[in-house]
Order: C-alpha cells, then sequence, then structure tokens
C-alpha cells in the first residue's frame, strides 16, 4: 500500500491502481496519475539526479517541466523529466549524467572542485600545449552530455495535424478557462490548451489550507465542459509562436499546427527560486512544488518545513503545507512588514511562527539531502545579519519569493516586454495585433482580477475577430500586492548558491563574468551559458537580470533580457519530422521497366532506368550491351521524364525568339531544332528540341531536371511580354519514347501507317500521325546518333505505343536502354548535357554552343550579356579528347594539367565499345584545345595520364547514320558490328 | 467480375475514409482568353467565377481553375468532354486545349477530415463558406485541385494531380486511410450504375 | 587539472582582469573606424593593431560583441573549395586558425574532428571529386571517399537515406574543425582592446560622411567622428552600409537558421554535411547536436525563426539517422546571410576612396574570420587589396569575371 | 507558416510560392551601356524596404506582383501584374 495524503477533489491519482517500475536498478510503486518525481517523492526517495557541472545531489525543484536534474534514461528514450512525465507500468528508469550509478556517483568529487572550475574556466586552459587539446576535449566530451542515444530506436513515422479554429487560447488556468469560455459563449471556435494533465493551473494546487474548496474550479470547468465549440487539450503545450498565428502543439500523439484568427496567451508565471548557500540541496523547492505534491499527487512532501516568503503566495503555501500533515517550522519572511493579508492572520492563527525581515542564509545537509535551515535578519540593505542567526531543523524549505512570467510567445510573437517596478516582473508593454494576454503573464495575481482579464482578453480577441463592436475599458488589474521579491538573492562567502541549476552556476560566477567585461545580459549569457541548458533559464533568467542590473546599478528594465527563442519545451526530432513526405514521378511506363529488370535511379524527383539488369551480367557490361545494341541494330529509350510544352497563337514564334538563342520564326512546319536558354547574365541554363507542328503550333521540350522551373520563368516571361499565345505544360499528359538504331525505320514502319521513308520523313523532321492506334507527335531527333523516331504520345496509351515497338523490334534484336548507356551514345556524338559538361557559370561560347546563338534577332534574355561575352576571349572551352586505352581512365572530375597548373578539367567520360576508345570531353585552357594535342589528366592516385585531343563528334562525324535510307541499313549494321566486337575483344 | 467480399470490403473502407480512383472518367481542360466564349458557343453550363464549379447532367462537372482555365470531367452517365474535345482539340483564337491525365480521387467517409488534416493545410471550413468553391493548394507535397462533392450519394471530396505523381499520391493517402480504418475503394462501391459499364 | 586553474582557488580576489575595457565618449577622430564588431571586424583590429602598429581604430556595433552570424553560426571550419582562389584563401584561414588559441591564450575548443559532405547524385560526386582533386593539387586534405569509408567513420549512419537519395560517396576533408564561435570574437576583441583599439558597443551607425569620392567620416548614434578609413564588416547590414555611400551591390540578405539539440552522450565525431538533403551538423563538446540547413527562400532582413525549418530539418536528420528520432530539439535562431550571385565573398578596396567592404559572406564567413582579418587589416593599411583577395572584388561583377564556387555550393557550410 | 495572399486564390503558405525577387526595370539592351546592363542583370536593392517582388503561386501556377516589407516580413498588398493593385 503507497501512502498518499487523503483523498481530495481534483487529486490527479488514481489510488485504484498501482504502478510498479524500476529506478536505478531498486523496484517502486506508484499510482495511476503520478509523474515519475511524484511517484519517487512519494515512496521517498529524496534523490533524484546529479547536477551538469558538479554532480550535487538533486531532488525536486519546481514540478513544471524544468527540473533538469531530475532527468531520467528510460530505453531508448533519452533526458526523461521526471516532473512532467507519466508513470508507466514497467518503467525502468536511470538517473543521466551519473559515473557509476546515481548514489555512488563517482563523478561527484567534482563538488569539491568547484574553486578549481570558475565561470568559463575552460576558455582559460587546456589550449597549450596545443597538441594536448584533444586529449582534453575527449575528457570533457566523455564528461558532458546527458542521455544516451540508442542506435537501436526505431524511425516510427508520427502523423502531425493541421488544426484550424478561431481563438487559441493557452493555458487553462483560471485567466484561460475564463478567456476561453467567454470567447466560446459568443460563438466563437475556441481551442484551448494546457501542458498540464489537468485544467485549473494554480486554482487546482494553490488553495490556502482550504483543502477541499474548489467551488470556483468545478464551476469554470463544468461551464468549459458544456460549451460544444470550446476545445480543450489538455497534456498539449504550445512549442512556439511563428508568423501569422502558426503555433506548434505538441502532446504525446504528436505535433499539430494550429492555425487561428486570435491567440490568447494565459500561461502564467514560474515561480522563481531564492538564491542562497546550497539552495539545490533535496528538501528544498519552489512553493508551488510543494503544493503540486500535495494536491496533484498527494504526496506529503517532507515532514518539517521551512517557508522562506516574500509574497502572499507563500503564506497560502504555509497553509497548504499544515493542513496537509506538515509541521511548520516557520516562515521566513524576506519583508520586515510581513503579510497584511488575510493569509496573514490565518497563519498566525493556526500558530506558525513568522520571522518578518529574515532571510534563509544557507541549507545545511546531510546524506544528499536537507536536514536545517539556517536563517538570519536582514540588514536594511538586505544583507544577512550573520551574527544573528538561528538554526532551524527541517527536511524541507519551500521557496514564495516571486514568479516571472511565462511570456515565450508572447517575445516570439513580437511583443514589447516592460519591467514593471511595482510588480518587479516583466508585463506586456505593446502587443501585436490579435495576440492578447491573461492572468500572471500579464502581471495579474488575485483571483478575481485574474477573471476578469480573462474576460476581457476574450473580449478584444472577439473584437478581433470584428464578433463585437461595442468598447470596453481595460480594467486596472495590476493593483495587487506585490507577487515577487526585488532581490531574493544571498551573498554566502562558500558560495553554492546557485542561480542556475542547469549550468550549475553559482552567484559569483556572475560578478566574476561581469568583472571579465561580460556585462551585457546577451553576453553574459554566452560566457557563463545562463539560461541555455535544457530548461532555457526558466528559473535563473530574471535572477541573472537581478544580479546583472545590481552589479551595473541600473534598473532592471535596463538590463533587458535575452530573446526567448523556440521552442517553450523540448520537442523530439521524431514529431517535428512526422511521417516525411517525399514525392516521386514515375513515368507510365514504370511498370513496364520494372517488368523488364530495370535499375531505376532519382532524377530530380523521377525515377529512370540507369540500366536493365540481366542475370550474371555486370552493370558495366549491360551498359555496353545497351549501347551496342543502338547501334547496331534498334533500342528504346523512355524519355517521359522530359519536360513537354506547347506554345500556341499568333505570337507563339515570337515568344520563343525571345525565351531561346535560336531562331524559329523561319522553321517550316514539320521541322524541329535545337533549342539554348540562357540566363539574363549569359550563362547556359537549359536546353532541348522545338518542332514547328502547325504555323502557330509550337511543342518543345527541356530538360527533365529543369522543367518545373523553366515552365514557371517561360509563364512569367509570358505574363510580363503579355503576347497573343498560350503556353501549356504537357509534361505529365504526354510520354515520349524514342525507337533508335540502323533498325529503327524498320520497326517504326512496323507499328504506323505514316510514310517514314527518309525522303517522306527526313532528319530533323516533325510528323503527327497515328502509331500503334493511336495519335502521336513524332521527332526524328538525333541525340545518340542513330536514325531515331521519338515518339510523344498521350500517356495513358504510352505503355501501348511502348509495348508495339518493343515487339515489332523483336526480330531486329531490339533492347530497352537506360540514361547510362545513352549518356555513353551521346557522349560519342559530342553532345553535352546542360548541368554536367556546363556549370552555374557556362555561357555558350566557352562550351561551344555559340553555333545555337543568333546574335542578330532584335532580342531575346541574356542576349545582351552575350553581346559583352562574345568580345572576350574565352578562359576555357569545352574540347573532346580519346584515349586508346580502356584502364586506367579518368574520372569526372579530374583535372588537366599543364606546366603544372591547373588547366582545365573533365565533365564527362566514358568507355566508348563501338570506337574501342575512351571518349570524353574536358574544359581546357583555349591553347590546349588544339586537335590531336596532347593533354594530361591528373587521374586516381595522382597519375597523370595522356589523351588527345579530338574533334566531335567522336562518332559518325559526318552525321550519316542519322541519315541512313533503309537500303543502306544492312550493310551498316555488319560494319558497326564489326566494329563491336573488335571494340568489344580490345 | 465483382465478389461480394471486394464490394463489401469496399463499402467498409468508405464508412471511414475511402478512396476511390477515378481517373478512368473522361476529362478534358482548356485555357486562354477565348476559352470561356467558345465553351459557352458548345453550350457547356461554366461557373461564373474564378475557382468555382457546377456539376453538369450525367454526374461531371466543369471547373473554373484560376480566372481562364477549365476543366471537364464527365460522370458515369457521359458528359460533354467527348464534344468539346472533338471541336476544340486543336484549339481556337485564344484557346489553348489542354488534354488532361491526372490521378482523380473521390475521398468519401466520415474519417475524411481526419485523413485530410494529416495531408492538407487548407481549412476545410473554407468550403462551408464558399458553396462550389475549387481549391488549388498542396498536398503532401503535389500540387492539387480540390472539390467538395457530393459521390455517388456520399459526402466527399474530388482531388486531382498529375498523374506522374499518381502511385506515390495514391499509396501514401491509402496508408494513412488505412490506419483510419478505412481503404481503397472501387468505381462501383461509390457509383453503383458503374457496375453495368464495368460487367458490359 | 592544470595549474592555470589553480591562480583560481588560491587567489583571494577573482584574478581575472575585463576584456574589453569601457569606453565613455567616441573621439572626434579615429585612423580607422571598423562597422561592426564580430569575428571579421574584430580580426581586422586586431591585426590593424598587432601587424601595422593602426591603434587609434574604434570598432563600432549596434549591439554587442559577436551579437551577429558570429554568434548565429554552427562554427564549422573548412577550407576544402573549388576555386583555386577559393582554396588558397581558405587553406591560409585554416593555418590560422591551428594557433588563434595560443595567440589569444584562450581556449577556442578549436577541435578537428573531420568533415564530410555527403553525395546522393552522380552530379554531385563529379562536384565531390573535382573539390578533391583542386584541394589536393593547393596541398589541401581533402579526397572523394566511397560509402564503406564514410561507414567506417560514422558506422551509425543509415548511407541508405531510408530508401530515396542513397549516399554514393562524400568529399572527406580531414581538417575539418569546429570552434567555440564566441570566444573567437572575444579573442580578438581583447586582444584589440589590449592593443589600444576602442570598441564602442550599441553604437550605431547612421550616416557615412563622403566628400568628392572620399570618406571624411562617420555619424554614429553617439555623435560624429572623423575618419579616413571605414570597413564595413557588418554581414546583413552591408547593403545599408554601401547606401551611405552610394554603391550598389548583387548582395541580397536571406536568413540562415540553425538548430541545437538537448545535451546527449558523444557521440558523432565527424562534421556530416549533405546538399541534397539541405542539412548539416556537429557535435558540440557539451554534447548538443548543432545542426543547420539551407538559406531560407526568400529575403527577409530579421532574425526570425520558422517551424517549417525545423521540419524539414528534423525530416532530413531522420533519413541520415533514423535513431534519432527521440532525441529533442531545444533551440533555433537565426542569421543574416549576405549572399552573392557566385557565392563568394566581396572584400576590400570599393570605388569610394577610403571605404572598404568585408562582405558577401553568405553562409560560410565564420571559417574566415582570420584571413579576413589579415588581408583586411592589410588592404586598410596600405590602401591596396591583398593578393588573396583580389578575385573577390567589388568590381568583379560588372566585369562579368565572377568566381566559380557556384559550381559547388548546395549547402556552404 | 507565413501566409501570402494570392490575388486569385487567396491566403496560402509561403511555401505554395516561389519567390521570384524585385520586380526591376530592364534598361533598353540596345541604347545601354555595358556598364548600366551589368548593374541590371547582377546589382539589387539589398536594404530592406518595401518591395515590389514577382512572386508565384505554384500549384495554379499564378505569377503575380506582392508588395512587401523585408524588414518586418510584412506583405502589404498583391496584385496580378498589368492589374491595378487591390
Amino acid at each position: 500500500m503507497i501512502a498518499r495524503l487523503p483523498a481530495v477533489p481534483h487529486e490527479w491519482i488514481d489510488r485504484t491502481k498501482p504502478i510498479p517500475f524500476t529506478f536505478e536498478g531498486r523496484r517502486f510503486e506508484g499510482l495511476a496519475g503520478d509523474c515519475v518525481t511524484s511517484a519517487l517523492w512519494g515512496a521517498g526517495e529524496r534523490l533524484l539526479g546529479r547536477s551538469f557541472k558538479y554532480h550535487r545531489p538533486r531532488g525536486v525543484l519546481s514540478l513544471a517541466n524544468h527540473d533538469v536534474n531530475a532527468m531520467f534514461q528510460w530505453g531508448p528514450r533519452l533526458n526523461v523529466r521526471g516532473d512532467v512525465t507519466p508513470l508507466e507500468e514497467d518503467m525502468i528508469l536511470t538517473a543521466v549524467n551519473t559515473v557509476g550509478g546515481l548514489d555512488a556517483d563517482r563523478a561527484a568529487l567534482l563538488d569539491h572542485m568547484g574553486a578549481f572550475l570558475p565561470v568559463g574556466f575552460y576558455y582559460k586552459a587546456f589550449h597549450k600545449p596545443k597538441s594536448l587539446f584533444p586529449r582534453w576535449e575527449r575528457l570533457f566530451r566523455s564528461t558532458t552530455g546527458l542521455g544516451r542515444v540508442d542506435f537501436g530506436t526505431p524511425r516510427r513515422p508520427m502523423s502531425k495535424r493541421y488544426l484550424h479554429t478561431d481563438v487559441l487560447v493557452v493555458g487553462a488556468g483560471c485567466a484561460g478557462l475564463c478567456a476561453a469560455i467567454a470567447a466560446a459563449e459568443s460563438g466563437a471556435q475556441v481551442v484551448l490548451v494546457d501542458e498540464n494533465a489537468a485544467p485549473g493551473g494554480s486554482l487546482g494546487y494553490q488553495r490556502g489550507g482550504q483543502v477541499t474548496d474548489t467551488a470556483l474550479l468545478d464551476d469554470l470547468l463544468s461551464r468549459a465542459a458544456s460549451l460544444p465549440n470550446l476545445d480543450l487539450c489538455l497534456g498539449t503545450f504550445a512549442a512556439g509562436y511563428y508568423a501569422d498565428f502558426w503555433v506548434p502543439l505538441v502532446s504525446a500523439m504528436g505535433l499539430t499546427k494550429a492555425r487561428s484568427r486570435a491567440l490568447i496567451v494565459a500561461t502564467g508565471a514560474q515561480e522563481q527560486p531564492a538564491v542562497f548557500r546550497n539552495n539545490d540541496l533535496p528538501g528544498v523547492m519552489l512553493a508551488s512544488a510543494a503544493q503540486r505534491l500535495v494536491y496533484r499527487y498527494r504526496v506529503q512532501p517532507m515532514d518539517r518545513a521551512v517557508v522562506l516568503a516574500a509574497n502572499r503566495d507563500g503564506y497560502l503555501a504555509a497553509l497548504d503545507l499544515a493542513a496537509n500533515g506538515v509541521e511548520v517550522a516557520a516562515i521566513v519572511d524576506l519583508r520586515a512588514e510581513g503579510e497584511a493579508s488575510e493569509a496573514g492572520a490565518a497563519v498566525s492563527e493556526a500558530g506558525i511562527e513568522v520571522l518578518k525581515g529574515y532571510c534563509v542564509y544557507e541549507g545545511l545537509g546531510g546524506g544528499d539531502r536537507l536536514q536545517s535551515a539556517v536563517v538570519c535578519a536582514m540588514e536594511a540593505n538586505g544583507v544577512a545579519r550573520t551574527s544573528s542567526s538561528r538554526t532551524l531543523r527541517c527536511d524541507g524549505l519551500v521557496m514564495s519569493v516571486g514568479w516571472a512570467p511565462a511570456a515565450a510567445l508572447l517575445y516570439q510573437a513580437g511583443a514589447a516586454m516592460r519591467f514593471d517596478e511595482a510588480l518587479q516582473q516583466f508585463v506586456p508593454e505593446r502587443l501585436p495585433d490579435g495576440v492578447f494576454a491573461a492572468g500572471r503573464v500579464n502581471g495579474v495575481y488575485p483571483v478575481a482580477q485574474k477573471i476578469a482579464d480573462g474576460r476581457f482578453a476574450a473580449w478584444e480577441a472577439l473584437a478581433h475577430l470584428g464578433r463585437t463592436s461595442q468598447t470596453r475599458a481595460r480594467p486596472v488589474l495590476r493593483d495587487g500586492p506585490r507577487p515577487s521579491h526585488a532581490y531574493p538573492i544571498f551573498e554566502h562567502p562558500k558560495g553554492k548558491n546557485f542561480v542556475d541549476f542547469d549550468e550549475d552556476l553559482q552567484l559569483k560566477d556572475f560578478f566574476n563574468a561581469a568583472q571579465e567585461g561580460f556585462d551585457n545580459i546577451e553576453l553574459l549569457k554566452r560566457y557563463s551559458t545562463v539560461g541555455m541548458g535544457p530548461s532555457q533559464g526558466k528559473h535563473s533568467n530574471l535572477n541573472a537580470i537581478r544580479i546583472l542590473a545590481r552589479i551595473r546599478g541600473e534598473p532592471c528594465g535596463a538590463v533587458g533580457s535575452t530573446t526567448a527563442r523556440p521552442l517553450y519545451h523540448p520537442v523530439s526530432l521524431g514529431m517535428l519530422a512526422g511521417r516525411g513526405f517525399s514525392p516521386v514521378r514515375r513515368t507510365p511506363l514504370h511498370s513496364r521497366h520494372e517488368a523488364l529488370g530495370a535499375v531505376f535511379m532519382m532524377a530530380g524527383n523521377w525515377l529512370r532506368p540507369e540500366y536493365y539488369r540481366q542475370p550474371r551480367k555486370s552493370r558495366a557490361e549491360l551498359i555496353q550491351e545497351e549501347a551496342l545494341a543502338v547501334r547496331t541494330a534498334v533500342g528504346l529509350i523512355d524519355v517521359g521524364t522530359l519536360g513537354k510544352l506547347e506554345v500556341r497563337g499568333p505570337d507563339a514564334a515570337k515568344f520563343l525568339e525571345q525565351v531561346y538563342a535560336g531562331c524559329f520564326a523561319d522553321m517550316q512546319v514539320g521541322a524541329t531544332r535545337y533549342a539554348l536558354m540562357v540566363e539574363e547574365s549569359g550563362v547556359v541554363l537549359d536546353d532541348g528540341v522545338v518542332a514547328r507542328l502547325a504555323p502557330e503550333v509550337f511543342y518543345f521540350t527541356t530538360t527533365t531536371g529543369n522543367a518545373p522551373s523553366i515552365y514557371r520563368e517561360l509563364s512569367r516571361w509570358h505574363v510580363l511580354w503579355g503576347l497573343d499565345c498560350g503556353l501549356v505544360n504537357l509534361t505529365g499528359a504526354l510520354n515520349g519514347i524514342n525507337v533508335a538504331g540502323p533498325c529503327a525505320r524498320a520497326v517504326f514502319r512496323a507499328v504506323t501507317g505514316m510514310d517514314v521513308s527518309a525522303a517522306a520523313f527526313p532528319f530533323l523532321a516533325a510528323r503527327v500521325g497515328i502509331v500503334a492506334g493511336v495519335e502521336v507527335r513524332v521527332m526524328r531527333v538525333g541525340f545518340v546518333g542513330e536514325v531515331g523516331f521519338e515518339v510523344h504520345v498521350a500517356a495513358d496509351h504510352a505503355p501501348a505505343v511502348w509495348d508495339a515497338l518493343l515487339q515489332a523490334g523483336h526480330t531486329y534484336g531490339i533492347r530497352p536502354f537506360g540514361v547510362e548507356a545513352q549518356r555513353v551514345l551521346r557522349l560519342e556524338k559530342g553532345h553535352l548535357i546542360v548541368g554536367q559538361d556546363t556549370d552555374g557559370l557556362t555561357q555558350p561560347f566557352d562550351a561551344g554552343l555559340g553555333w545555337a546563338v543568333r546574335m542578330q534577332k532584335p532580342f531575346f534574355v541574356g542576349q545582351r550579356s552575350l553581346a559583352i561575352l562574345k568580345e572576350r576571349p574565352p578562359k576555357h572551352v569545352l574540347a573532346g579528347f580519346m584515349r586508346e586505352t580502356r584502364e586506367p581512365m579518368p574520372k569526372e572530375g579530374h583535372l588537366v594539367i599543364e606546366g603544372g597548373a591547373i588547366a582545365g578539367r573533365v565533365t564527362s567520360v566514358a568507355w566508348s565499345g563501338t570506337l574501342g576508345r575512351t571518349v570524353g570531353l574536358a574544359y581546357v585552357a583555349p591553347d590546349l584545345a588544339q586537335p590531336s594535342r596532347e593533354i594530361r589528366i591528373r587521374a586516381d592516385g595522382g597519375v597523370l595520364l595522356t589523351a588527345r585531343v579530338a574533334r566531335t563528334p567522336f562518332y559518325d562525324p559526318d552525321g550519316s547514320r542519322q541519315t541512313l535510307g533503309d537500303g543502306e541499313v544492312e550493310r551498316h549494321q555488319v560494319e558497326s558490328g564489326r566494329a563491336a566486337t573488335v571494340a568489344v575483344e580490345r | 467480375m465483382l465478389t461480394a467480399a471486394a464490394v463489401a470490403h469496399g463499402l467498409r473502407a468508405m464508412e471511414s475514409v475511402g478512396l476511390v480512383d477515378l481517373s478512368s472518367l473522361a476529362r478534358f481542360g482548356l485555357k486562354g482568353p477565348g476559352a470561356e466564349s467558345a465553351l459557352k458557343l458548345l453550350g457547356v453550363a461554366l461557373p461564373a467565377e474564378p475557382n468555382r464549379w457546377v456539376a453538369v447532367d450525367g454526374g461531371g462537372l466543369v471547373a473554373r481553375l484560376g480566372r481562364s482555365e477549365f476543366l471537364l470531367e464527365d460522370g458515369i452517365g457521359g458528359g460533354s468532354v467527348h464534344r468539346v474535345r472533338e471541336s476544340l482539340a486543336d484549339g481556337a483564337p485564344g484557346v489553348y486545349p489542354m488534354p488532361r491525365q491526372d490521378l482523380a480521387l473521390a475521398l468519401v467517409g466520415s474519417q475524411v477530415q481526419a485523413l485530410w488534416d494529416q495531408t492538407c493545410s487548407f481549412d476545410l471550413r473554407e468550403f462551408a463558406l464558399t458553396p462550389g468553391l475549387v481549391v488549388m493548394t498542396t498536398m503532401i507535397g503535389v500540387s492539387v485541385t480540390v472539390v467538395q462533392a457530393e459521390c455517388g450519394g456520399r459526402a466527399g471530396f474530388r482531388i486531382w494531380c498529375d498523374g506522374t505523381f499518381g502511385s506515390y499520391f495514391f499509396e501514401t493517402l491509402l496508408e494513412i486511410a488505412r490506419e483510419l480504418q478505412g481503404g481503397a475503394a472501387g468505381i462501383c462501391d461509390l457509383i453503383p450504375e458503374a457496375q453495368s459499364l464495368v460487367a458490359g | 587539472m592544470p595549474l592555470r586553474l589553480l591562480r583560481f582557488a588560491i587567489s583571494k580576489v577573482y584574478p581575472e582582469p575585463r576584456m574589453f575595457r569601457r569606453h565613455g565618449e567616441l573621439k572626434p577622430s579615429y585612423d580607422a573606424v571598423i562597422i561592426g564588431a564580430g569575428g571579421h571586424g574584430l580580426a581586422a583590429a586586431y591585426y590593424l593593431a598587432r601587424d601595422y602598429r593602426m591603434t587609434n581604430v574604434a570598432v563600432l556595433d549596434r549591439s554587442y560583441i559577436g551579437g551577429g552570424n558570429t554568434g548565429r553560426n554552427t562554427a564549422i571550419i573548412r577550407s576544402n573549395y573549388l576555386t583555386p582562389e577559393g582554396v588558397a584563401f581558405y587553406d591560409e584561414s585554416v593555418k590560422l586558425w591551428q594557433d588563434l588559441a595560443v595567440d589569444f591564450d584562450l581556449n577556442l575548443f578549436y577541435s578537428a574532428r573531420g568533415h564530410f559532405t555527403l553525395a546522393h547524385t552522380d552530379a554531385s560526386v563529379r562536384t565531390m571529386r573535382l573539390r578533391a582533386e583542386v584541394n589536393k593539387h593547393f596541398g589541401v586534405e581533402s579526397e572523394l571517399v566511397s560509402p564503406d569509408e564514410i561507414q567506417a567513420a560514422c558506422p551509425e549512419m543509415d548511407l541508405n537515406c531510408g530508401g530515396h537519395t542513397p549516399v554514393l560517396g562524400a568529399l572527406y576533408h580531414k581538417p575539418g574543425a569546429i570552434a567555440r564561435h564566441d570566444a573567437v570574437a572575444w579573442g580578438y576583441g581583447r586582444g584589440a582592446d589590449q592593443r589600444g583599439v576602442e570598441i564602442h558597443q550599441q553604437t550605431e551607425v547612421l550616416g557615412i560622411d563622403v566628400e568628392s569620392g572620399k570618406v571624411k567620416g562617420v555619424m554614429t548614434s553617439r555623435g560624429y567622428i572623423f575618419t579616413r578609413k571605414v570597413l564595413s564588416a557588418a554581414a546583413g547590414y552591408t547593403p545599408r552600409l554601401l547606401d551611405m555611400v552610394g554603391l550598389r551591390s548583387p548582395i541580397c540578405v536571406h536568413p540562415l537558421q540553425a538548430l541545437v539539440t538537448e545535451p546527449m552522450k558523444a557521440w558523432l565525431d565527424p562534421i556530416i554535411v549533405s546538399g541534397s538533403l539541405h542539412i548539416y551538423v556537429s557535435q558540440s563538446a557539451r554534447g548538443e547536436l548543432v545542426m543547420g540547413a539551407s538559406l531560407d527562400p526568400y529575403e527577409v532582413h530579421s532574425t526570425r525563426s520558422t517551424l517549417d525549418f525545423l521540419e524539414g530539418l528534423a525530416m532530413h536528420m531522420l533519413e541520415l539517422f533514423p535513431f534519432l528520432s527521440e532525441v529533442k530539439a531545444n533551440r533555433q535562431w537565426a542569421g543574416m546571410a549576405d549572399m552573392t550571385p557566385d557565392f563568394a565573398p566581396i572584400m576590400g578596396t570599393t570605388p569610394v576612396e577610403g571605404f572598404y567592404v568585408d562582405a558577401g559572406w553568405g553562409t560560410w564567413g565564420f571559417k574566415a574570420t582570420p584571413v579576413c582579418g589579415k588581408t583586411m587589416s592589410y588592404t586598410l593599411a596600405n590602401d591596396r587589396n591583398h593578393p588573396l583577395i583580389t578575385s573577390f572584388n567589388l568590381a568583379r561583377f560588372a566585369n562579368y569575371e565572377l568566381t566559380g564556387e557556384k559550381g559547388a555550393a548546395s549547402v556552404g557550410h | 507558416m507565413k501566409l501570402m495572399p494570392c490575388p486569385i486564390n487567396g491566403w496560402r503558405p509561403v511555401s505554395e510560392f516561389q519567390y521570384r525577387g524585385e520586380v526591376r526595370e530592364m534598361p533598353d539592351p540596345a541604347s545601354c551601356t555595358d556598364a548600366e546592363w551589368a548593374d541590371y542583370v547582377f546589382n539589387r536593392t539589398g536594404s530592406p524596404g518595401i518591395k515590389r517582388e514577382w512572386w508565384c503561386h505554384i500549384p495554379s501556377n499564378t505569377w503575380f506582383i506582392a508588395e512587401r516589407d523585408t524588414a518586418a516580413d510584412r506583405v502589404l498588398r498583391t496584385w496580378a501584374y498589368g492589374e491595378a493593385a487591390q
């Protein structure tokens, strides 16, 4: 049986469901509804973890998602925060950041070396001698870091969701609930999120001893429940604010991206620690943490408590503890005047001693836990009068000295914050349109006023949405008693008075950092690392500002605050990634390729056959075979990934003349022409083929990778020029199939009734006709340098045409060929590939494409730049080269070396089975580009290979193969067949 | 021939999220300054405003994509696509034909919203605010055209995307639909009249 | 335990002096004014004072020391560039880095981890090979390595990238390193300060006074200063400064974002960059994964963060490192990158006499900090471009003489 | 995510758009000097301010002009090229 306090309304635990779990190798039992920390604390554990730098014992601090010293490893889950992670059946937990276990942490001796390790110590040493630093770094790296990554962690796809609503309210405390209810009652669609497992915020845990009095909370919850348009999401936090009300909501379910039209931030405030010696001993905690233990989990946090107070909340906490079995040794009130409110009276009624104008000077511990507190009266200047010290026995010390607004979302939304001296807290000065604040984050503390503030925020939001036109005056709500003390920070000669519990920063570290010149809040943060730990300064930024203000003798407002970057709480990469959608495009022939054993490669986001697998044959062999099949018989390639565009209308020709460097107005209907596109800077952008299908209809292609961007850019020019023509993107609607080789005409004739004779359908002609019963566009183009028919057909009919061609080609030994074989074939022809044989700075004259540029035209994009560039001697030019042998072969990217200097680079190279040579393209200095001149290429291992500059095309220089008539086919077939066999034997 | 089991499966899927591939319906597109008048001449009912659609006899629809682009799709009971294609396939002054090869989907069932929320950032409430709305947006990384339409008597959505994204698009949505106890359904599950066509 | 740390234990008062003096008013005139107290500006000041005895120098910053891109970058240092001029320049920088900590007597946590630029397409394999060859030619340690070699160096990585875009190879650059970026600015700042340079933080430049083509002075938020030499080293603010002297440039400012995770025990030694996946990652000495992606797609002059950056980065990280799905992202931030059309900086003299620029650093300025200080101090002192930076001159665009880095830069880190 | 109002399709996340830089007046290639042309091709207005930019809504391939404050990343208005601003 687990010892817990008697049941009260709104407790989170289910006493009927015990939950066994393991911590540091020992078995424990908690209850359903517990968080890990409450279960351990309830079971009497006080040592929950070790600190980051000194490995000091640590227990509970906030129970509000910044207890980063009570952080655990749970299987593959690392840095599990005990204070907010729900307890689960058979959890197996160990504390992170220990050497040899939590109790006997060998690294704990670092605690005694603090004197050697002041702030930024690592900047001051270990770098001399240089040679030793790597060892030191290894040592540091082995000691730093918290949890451990498990390389076996599965990648489970976690869906992300979108959510749309009128009003998003963050924080379901008193103010947030009131705001959400008021907004929903007016009919707006409202989503209310809270990071806790239950709503209510401080209404739930701050009861001032009225253990069972939750009337207000009950009322708010029942009203909220009665509103169908109010969606309450618990266990959900807003991780940040991004432009235009884009707020990621994080829960165990995953990431939801919320878009609202108004945002109400009611995130409350984070209680702040007092700074005194040993304020980190297990047993010292924030008052709100103790109250959370008491009312959420019904765990009695301690037996005998000292309450360090500087506000009414401290007295309420004392009453809560007293009412729940805790003996309150005394309230130590930093304020000389004490507490005037009814809470003060109630405390004296309860017979609790109050030490006014006292502070806690240090905590004394033993066995890794608090045993007593040394308290002193304070001088007027806030310094402890140690002569008058008293030692109070206690196993718990709760701190209630003030709050810091949880204003991260407001900062990220662009709010201007002002430091309010009366409240001693930053409050919103100016909020962006549609963003509103309510409750403690807005500097409003008394319950009655939080209610009014929440309602007012709701009304403001409704006004922003145009749902109300009446005007209201902002109620005055910041006139309550001061909730925060101006400087709850106490020096001690022996230090260990911690300001940042994540980073183990002590008070003196701040003075030292400032002394070194880091006396700007941002510099202080970077040098001391205050606020850079996992809790992002939730409990340390405000005290850091106070300390720096004191050092500079300025008000906190003048010191300012560091920017609150997302994320508010950490979010797992798995949640952020979600499923990870990466679209892939497939041509209509994809299933055909699969059936033929294609090995696919990515080309942009397309899947293309690289080559076709066959048993017991290597990739290289197959690529050569596919290429040879095209040279000696016939091959078939899917060119469906090419960009396919159409421009129609009276100005169609003019449009092409302006976007391409070449001439098109003079084209005959039924002709095709190579087209080169350059940027305004003259750099080669893309190329393709233009076919004139009718006087006012041009069909043209772009490279696969550029298709979407070229279509978009041409659309922009079209809009800009306002020409009378229309641009249509047929890339997905049509598919291209190229049948090429000496037997291509024979094969093509077999599938069409068109007259395909060399006379009727010559090289570079384009025709519209019927193939395999389907209407098609056919272009006689020769990228691979043989008789070729490129058939463009509606996507849904492409498989039929492909099948027909394969079948018709069977007797001729037709072979489908992939991208790799095509690369070899085009290289034999000396055709360059934009993007491989050109780069982001190549202009046509370097690449030998001057012939495709018609400078005489009135205008085309890039023309003016080319006019400038044309006058310059090129720095390098693209030249062909050959080597007699196959191995060793230079590779693409290898350098051309001349006189020990870089004189160029190889852009394409391949073994040509047909020619029995290695052929390639390289950029070389113009003086090297003379045919048959020897160049040296530095290949792998630094060996210099000799190659000979050669004219392109390497293969069929006069282009006779592309124009073969019917009669000639067989002869050529035999010849190149012989050439091929010879080649292969070499 | 449809087995009873297949039908039952499809119907079950549609209770949650049913993905129905309607790519086989006849479809045609046109754009250009002359497109509107050309279609009117052919007696095709047109939406008056940009990004709106109208239903036409036979269960088909005509959608206006932006200002001067149109998507025509026949229903099971036929429609005007054939006629329009016949007369405008080669264009006309200011009329530019756009043969379409979309993946065309119907999305039906009680869990459509759940699938939608995982795949598209567009706020479905907009469809309620603007009857006949046509939306061009992105879904799981692919450009899509979406309308809210009754499909075979069920409230649902129609989605079109470039056919070359088809298998990626369909398979990804199917994976999510299955997690929601939905799945693929046949056109006949959605539109029983289609039975005869399939059988015949 | 190094003896150097003993003094902290024994001395009663904290034994460290100020790194940077506080200054009251600005002097009426300086021999040179450097705009921007980031790494570049302070390095220039440091070498001006150390190597050229120019100490009557003011470094002005609208904010605080190292508060710009120096404090916002992901601290990667490499010299494996594509063009001869680039390689020579960055290699000099890497050499300078080696001894910086000792020069400063400040530990910069300069840590040579090795730098892998992954290639997922045969096109990027070609580029990586070219980079390796150019590097080797100039004696820089780079090589094209196979997937097996990558796997050996980082066994945890999924080279198959969950099916799509498998890794085909990588450019391995052994000297690739990371460093504690803030400390670099502090080290240069302290060194300059000790030599008499004045660093004025929270001092914004409102105008630059140019008379008949020559710099005459600078108007600041704290008054007017006479000076004949002004160095603009203000990264994302460069275009505004150029406007002040009536110069035009191709610079476009885009945000560049970064992210750190919660600390975890050390597991990742090398620096991993993937152009195709648009990610780069290294593990800091504190155990955090420091990550970044490519530039934001459009011009913005602010350091706002976006969620889509986080989502995209996380998705691609998990393609390479699927086991990181439970690791939590902790904090994101952004810097303003001043991009040029050829992915190379703009450095040196300008048509305005006495006005010098050190700009256009885009996404890779940190690694060049020392050599920029060296070359710009030379340029200021001699009123002549340092030989290493001549090809980075502003005039190159008007002359259509862009540098060739463009071919290589996919992710420029 | 940032929202962008397409004049034809309405508000959409900025990820649905392509940015194409500032609207720039092309000098007459016939009459301008090489320097003027190079300035047009390479130089930009790099300082923050309210700029007129080319944007394209990708799913509908709609090009339009956006007037945007590049310091605050705030879109003031958008309109189809050649039409009156809304």
